[in-house]
């Protein structure tokens, strides 16, 4: 182990996130059943498993898309269970999409200005004559949002359509909007699908300096093995919407339901 | 050559968030607004005035409250003048009941109840999306046909259930000719669509477009469906309903319920439509097209020379119309603002294309 | 650069607009029609524009115009919408060397909504058999003219005969009379005359409005059925009327016991349901169907020679007979203010003073080949309606059989109302009364 | 059970407004079949126009509002054809109009549209409204026509053992009922068991996965687009001969869309329910509900029906979005 990894892992710190025995069904289909696991904070914590085994669907649990028939959520020691995206994403939790879910109709920057919008608080009197605190507000996040676009190296495209962009720049974007939301912890869903080698590079710099710079609590999904298991601190295995597999990198990697499940599908 | 941008830098963030931050833009807009109240006045008939420019000025207010809600919210409203016989109806109230107020009190007061039956009628849009909710706005359509049909003391127990206003007076000054009418409604549009660009580009305008884009994202990054959506409704209504004031006092001057039918409610649909959805310029246009285009057919026939009974006429025209409708939703489906932007692309680049 | 181009394009479409008024100074007096044509009510609409535009036709082809003024006349399509309507006020009124010479709206709605304009651009609006009851007094609406009856008439009319059918007006104490109505300031006008006198003689008054444009009144005969009123009046308009008949065939309410307005008895009403109309009645007023001296002019000097607006089998129905008597009382308005103004084309406001004065006797009907088709009006200052009298027709299967009965309304009634009516309008709209003896000094 | 509340509560909420009327005497019992059975027979009429909203939908997606000037075109075409040969070749010869009009619909302005979001073809919808406005009455007048199926207006009255003063039924009103409920008969059986109906059904389920399967998709758009002419052109005549032919025709079919709200879009079985819950629910509602209305409130008539329909169905979508038997939309990120 590397300084910056010692380091790291003195970082981390209690669990701030913990599922217990959620399950999830959709009529008759069982997406989760049982599962449970817990996040820590300043954690990489990785959700991998073959496709259909529920990775998304655990996702859209935590921030509140579904909610789970069984099982307990508690955030920060607090219990939640019938919570709205909306007022999960006011506690603090981000994410972004598996099939981009930008809005494709505004430019990049008013996407990423939108992850700021519960933050901004002027009421509409003051929008519409744009006067005082709603211009200040305004002037306000638009300087923390030009900090995520420089750190993201997105300066370009600012003024840019978002529906415009190619694919590896808008999974940038969703990631700068998920970042404007400063949260205590950040879902990503699959952020490096369908990019090049040298796309994915950058990805993960970004996903590391994240982690480093801002603490983030990093909750992710991904399918490239050794991106996973080079940037998690810990992995989460679902197969069939069932946990069969959690641990550290190595731990995982030994696990014979997971190389069963792993063999069982595509390599 | 003219129109350029380079050179024009922003050294701060409050001037590249100027509603027009290239410089070209804002003198173009500068002879626009001069000539429009300074100009105009000084050359145009009566007829323009009264059958084209008022209720184009009217119209546009209305396209503008109705983009906010479908074309900025992505909420379909197929019953938006519903809204617009609120803001009349509640504005001839107000003015029969308490006299003493002044116009403008009365407008901004209008609007509010018609915010407040928009935010009502809007209640299903948390639950039902798409053309479900596009079909259900028609009940506010003929809820609000039947009920100023029916009671009574809307229409100030009218006998024929037709209602007539006294010309309006701001300030001492009586808005009746033409000419001043024109001038009125376009200083209450120059404000209105400020204050729509105002609300547009900021975050109240973000939660709206984040809801009409992708409204489960928005939601997941912490916009409320409820206060997004409700406030679409209300702000929508609100214009619409200063409108529909509008429309009743300065335009008709007297009327009754058919006045505001579904007619009316289709036709601003097919201002935003055409003029482009998510666009204010777009309302402009689309308003002008609307309003100018079945008055033009009717005419054209005349121009020509060609003699056709008005029958015929008609009928062509609404084949034209009906056409035209479909010709401009297959070219250019984000309509005629898109055009202009493309063509102002266009002339950012001339005459080096490269 | 843009900029200027933009301006010439917006400058260029307004003035291409603005200028289809070409000012000729030609010895012509221009008539405006608005009309329809097409939409819901174009059934009922055609007959009448075919009279109307007809009629002025024939002056010019019999008659070499007005005193030798030459008719000119454009239409303008309504669709019976108020807006349209407004819209074509707006864009006819200006035209011709003297502008328009009156308006004849042909629509309630469109009547209140150009009645207010009326004042500030000095028109006439002639609304024959319609338009608001209370324009009668000219002190107040100094520019409509209900020339022959209002709906507040019409209404009169028909408690008399159903009065004089019960043997009696207090033998209407504790009837029931139903208005099946058209839901708009049309059907609206006679409930207040009705209410009026539902007080003075006990009966009860029963309101079913019926949706515009009226093809769906299942709910309201089914309540007829219920309530069996003793008569019903009908006050519909287009489609509107045989529907009604239809449902009351469909019910079995007696034909018989019900009465329309007289927008509610012509050939388009009955047609569709033919032999099963039979006995419904309406009140007819001025022209019943049929033809006269003036029909056989409009054959020899205009469907001969080609130049007929609709087919000539057409002529002599109701309503195109009721769009040749309007075209006439305006025409003869002009004719009675050339005696005051020279024989030349007139303002608005001088043709006003024509209407003002009206005075079409029997002579004069007979002369302008009306005999039959018309009974006389005359015409004050102060009254713009002049007597309203009307008689009432069945159907009888196949064809329109006038009654041998006339009635005029009670002005004692009438008067009161008018009165109160107008003052409440002067009231809101801020206007001041003329005063007819001093002009007329 | 929970989920189906909803529906459960609708059923109650209209069985306890259909037993009011009877149960406090405000109505004798004749008087009230009458009144349902006019419900009912109007309803069927609803059910066939709200088929033919539903078929169009499901298959192309496109929310039909010209359905009502179809309605107008077929009539007037089959009225204005009808004075020159025996109606039943005029009837032949609109049906061949209308499917060369459903040709014209698709290749003119469904197929450049295609995968456009739904508002702007149900503007095009609106568009091809006002094209056939005009051109169906340039083509075939604005008058008023007649067409006549020799079936006699005057009614009958039955059951005058059963109730008090017999319960009266319009014959012709009763023949139109009985040919529309058997035509909504025959397209569900055209739905179910024919290879053609089949191979729609695919289409609306999934677009891609019909076309893999080898059925083209324009062919399929334009059979689509004439069984919703078919239907206009039997609701036009239905309606033609009882209101006469004209203008008006367009906007009874207006009548139908909150049908088709309440029923759910791609939902045929929901199309007749709800034609006929809508049907009998409005004149029950106006008979009844409206003079009590205009008592209490003093109005100035009642007219109530209007809305009454559009109310109806609002209040169910807020509790049940995806209407009776429509499918439930789940959201996926």
């Amino acid at each position: 182990m590397n300084e910056k990894a010692i380091e790291h892992a003195h970082r981390i710190g209690g669990v701030v996130l913990a599922l217990e025995g959620v399950s999830l069904a959709f009529g008759g289909v069982k997406a989760l059943s049982d599962v449970s696991f817990d996040v820590r904070e300043h954690e990489v914590r990785a959700i991998i498993g073959p496709n259909g085994a529920g990775k998304s669907s655990m996702l859209n649990v935590i921030n509140g898309v579904y909610h789970p028939q069984q099982g307990t959520i508690r955030y920060l020691g607090r219990e939640y269970h019938d919570m709205d995206p909306h007022e999960v994403a006011m506690s603090g939790i981000s994410r972004t999409f598996q099939n981009l879910a930008l809005f494709k109709g505004m430019s990049v920057l008013d996407n990423i200005m939108s992850g700021r919008n519960l933050k901004m608080h002027s009421n509409i009197l003051l929008q519409a004559l744009r006067i005082g605190p709603a211009l200040r507000e305004e002037i306000e996040h638009r300087e923390v949002v030009e900090g995520i676009i420089d750190f993201l190296e997105i300066q370009a495209y600012r003024k840019t359509q978002v529906g415009r962009l190619p694919y590896g720049l808008q999974k940038r974007v969703d990631l700068a909007r998920a970042l404007a939301m400063e949260p205590r912890i950040l879902l990503l869903d699959e952020p490096m699908a369908g990019m090049n080698m040298e796309e994915k590079q950058d990805m993960c710099r970004f996903i590391l300096d994240v982690n480093d710079e801002f603490g983030t609590t990093i909750v992710l999904i991904e399918h490239d093995m050794s991106v996973v298991m080079d940037i998690s601190d810990r992995v989460l295995v679902l197969d069939y919407g069932k946990k069969i597999g959690d641990g550290t990198p190595d731990e995982v990697r030994a696990n014979q339901a997971v190389i069963e499940a792993y063999l069982g599908v595509s390599h | 050559m003219f129109y350029r941008e380079n050179g024009q830098f922003k050294s701060n963030y409050a001037s590249d968030q100027q509603m027009l931050p290239i410089l070209q833009d804002r003198v173009f807009m500068g002879l626009l607004l001069v000539f429009a109240f300074g100009a105009v006045p000084l050359f145009v008939s009566d007829y323009v005035f009264l059958s084209l420019l008022i209720p184009f000025l009217i119209l546009t207010l209305a396209a503008i409250g109705l983009n906010i809600l479908v074309g900025y919210c992505g909420q379909i409203s197929i019953g938006h003048a519903a809204f617009m016989s609120v803001g009349a109806y509640a504005a001839y109230n107000l003015a029969l009941r308490l006299p003493q107020l002044n116009f403008l009190v009365v407008l901004v007061l209008a609007g509010l109840i018609a915010a407040a039956v928009g935010i009502l009628f809007g209640i299903p849009s948390l639950r039902i999306k798409g053309l479900y909710l596009a079909v259900a706005t028609l009940a506010a359509q003929f809820f609000t046909d039947w009920l100023f049909a029916r009671v009574k003391w809307f229409t100030n127990y009218s006998s024929s259930g037709s209602v007539s206003t006294a010309p309006i007076e701001l300030f001492g000054w009586k808005v009746d000719s033409p000419a001043e009418k024109y001038l009125f409604l376009l200083g209450v549009l120059v404000v209105f669509t400020v204050v729509a660009k105002n609300l547009v580009r900021g975050h109240i305008g973000r939660a709206w477009m984040s809801m009409r884009d992708m409204d489960v994202a928005a939601e997941v990054i912490g916009i409320r469906p409820v206060y997004a959506k409700l406030t679409a409704f209300a702000v929508s209504s609100f214009y619409v309903g200063v409108a529909g004031a509008l429309w009743g006092f300065v335009y008709l001057g007297a009327w009754e319920p058919l006045a505001f039918n579904l007619s009316l409610s289709l036709n601003l649909l097919f201002m935003i439509i055409i003029g482009g959805m998510g666009s204010l310029l777009g309302s402009y246009f689309g308003a002008a097209f609307i309003v100018a285009l079945p008055i033009l057919l009717d005419q054209v026939p005349n121009w020509l020379g060609v003699e056709m009974s008005t029958a015929l006429a008609s009928h062509l025209a609404s084949m034209i119309f009906g056409s035209l409708i479909v010709f401009f939703l297959i070219v250019e489906p984000h309509g005629l603002a898109r055009l202009w932007a493309i063509g102002k692309e266009k002339l950012r680049l001339w005459p080096f294309p490269h | 650069m843009k900029a200027k181009i933009a301006m010439l394009a917006v400058s260029a479409a307004i003035a291409a607009i603005g200028s289809t008024t070409v000012l000729a100074q030609a010895k012509e007096q221009f008539f405006p029609v608005l009309s329809y044509r097409t939409g819901a009510y174009a059934p009922n609409g055609i007959p009448f524009a075919n009279g109307y535009v007809d009629y002025l036709k024939l002056v010019n082809a019999r008659d070499g115009g007005i005193d030798g003024v030459k008719i000119t006349f454009e239409e303008c399509e309504t669709g019976y919408a108020t807006d349209k309507g407004v819209e074509c006020y707006e864009r006819l009124k200006g035209k011709g060397p003297t502008g328009a010479t009156l308006f004849q709206p042909l629509s309630t709605g469109i009547t209140f909504a150009v009645t207010d304009k009326s004042f500030a651009d000095k028109i006439p609006i002639i609304t024959a058999g319609y338009g608001r009851a209370d324009s009668v007094d000219g002190t107040v609406f100094g520019w409509n003219f209900p020339l022959g009856g209002t709906y507040w008439d019409a209404a009169d009319m028909l408690v008399q005969h159903v009065g004089k059918k019960e043997g009696g007006l207090d033998k209407l104490k504790g009837k029931k009379i139903a208005l099946v109505y058209h839901d708009s300031p049309y059907g609206k006008e006679p409930i207040a005359l009705l209410q009026e006198r539902a007080k003075m003689h006990g009966y009860e008054l029963l309101l079913l409005p019926v949706t515009h444009p009226g093809v769906e009144q299942k709910a309201t005969w089914l309540q007829i059925r219920q309530q069996r009123p003793d008569y019903v009046f009908l006050w519909g308009w287009g489609v509107m009327n045989s529907t009604s008949l239809k449902e009351a065939v469909a019910t079995g309410y007696p034909r018989e016991k019900m009465y329309g307005v007289w927008w509610s008895g012509a050939e388009p009403d009955v047609a569709p349901v033919g032999e099963a109309a039979k006995g419904y009645n309406a009140l007819v007023f001025l022209a019943p169907a049929g033809q006269g001296q003036v029909h056989k002019d409009m054959i020899k000097y205009v469907y001969d020679k080609g130049q007929g607006t609709g087919k000539k089998e057409e002529i002599g129905e109701v309503l195109y007979n009721r769009g040749l008597v309007s075209a006439m009382m305006g025409v003869e308005g002009v004719r009675r203010a050339h005696i005051k103004y020279g024989k030349k084309p007139l303002t608005g406001e001088q043709v006003r003073w024509g209407l003002e004065n009206l005075a079409i006797d029997k002579a004069a009907i007979k002369k302008l080949g009306f005999d039959g088709f018309m009974l006389p009006v005359s015409t004050s200052c102060v009254n713009h309606s002049g007597e309203s009298t009307a008689s009432i027709h069945t159907w009888d299967g196949k064809k329109w059989v006038v009654g041998p009965d006339h009635y005029a309304s009670d002005q004692q009634i009438l008067k009161p109302m008018i009165r109160a009516s107008a003052e409440k309008y002067a009231t809101e709209k801020k206007i001041t009364r003329r005063d007819c003896a001093k002009e007329a000094g | 059970m929970s989920k189906h509340w909803p529906v459960l509560t609708l059923g109650a909420v209209l069985l306890v407004g259909l037993v009011l009327p009877i149960a406090t005497g405000a109505s004798p019992p004749g008087f009230y079949v009458e009144v349902l059975l006019g419900g009912l027979m109007a309803g069927v009429l609803y059910s066939l126009v709200a088929l033919g909203f539903a078929l169009i939908f499901k298959a192309s997606g496109v929310f039909n509002f010209a359905q009502g000037s179809m309605v107008l075109f077929a009539a007037l075409a089959v009225a204005r054809l009808g004075e020159q040969m025996p109606l039943w070749v005029a009837m032949l010869l609109a049906m061949v109009i209308m499917v060369a009009l459903a040709w014209l619909i698709e290749r003119l302005v469904l197929r450049p549209l295609v995968n456009q979001e739904g508002v702007a073809l149900l503007m095009a919808t609106l568009g091809v409204t006002y094209f056939l406005d005009g051109f169906g009455q340039t083509l075939w007048g604005s008058g008023i026509y007649k067409i006549d199926l020799g079936i006699a207006k005057e009614p009958v009255m039955i059951l005058d053992q059963v109730f008090q003063g017999g319960i009266l039924v319009n014959k012709e009103d009763f023949v139109a009922a009985l040919v529309a409920a058997g035509l909504v008969a025959s397209l569900v059986l055209f739905f179910q068991k024919t290879s053609t109906g089949r191979a729609l059904r695919a289409v609306a389920d999934d677009h891609q996965a019909a076309q893999s399967i080898g059925i083209p998709l324009n062919y399929i758009w334009v059979i689509v687009w004439s069984v919703a002419g078919f239907v206009a052109l039997v609701a036009g005549v239905i309606w033609g001969s009882q209101l006469g032919v004209q203008f008006s025709l367009s906007q009874v079919a207006l009548k139908a869309l909150p049908v088709v709200i309440l029923g759910g879009f791609t939902s045929i079985a929901g199309a007749i329910v709800g034609g006929l819950i809508i049907g009998v629910g409005e004149k029950m509602a106006e008979v009844f509900l409206g003079p009590v209305m205009v008592k209490v409130f003093d109005l100035a008539g009642g007219g109530i029906e209007n809305w009454f329909a559009y109310v109806l169905a609002l209040l169910f979508l807020l509790v049940r979005p995806e209407g009776l038997f429509g499918e439930k939309n789940i959201d996926r990120v």
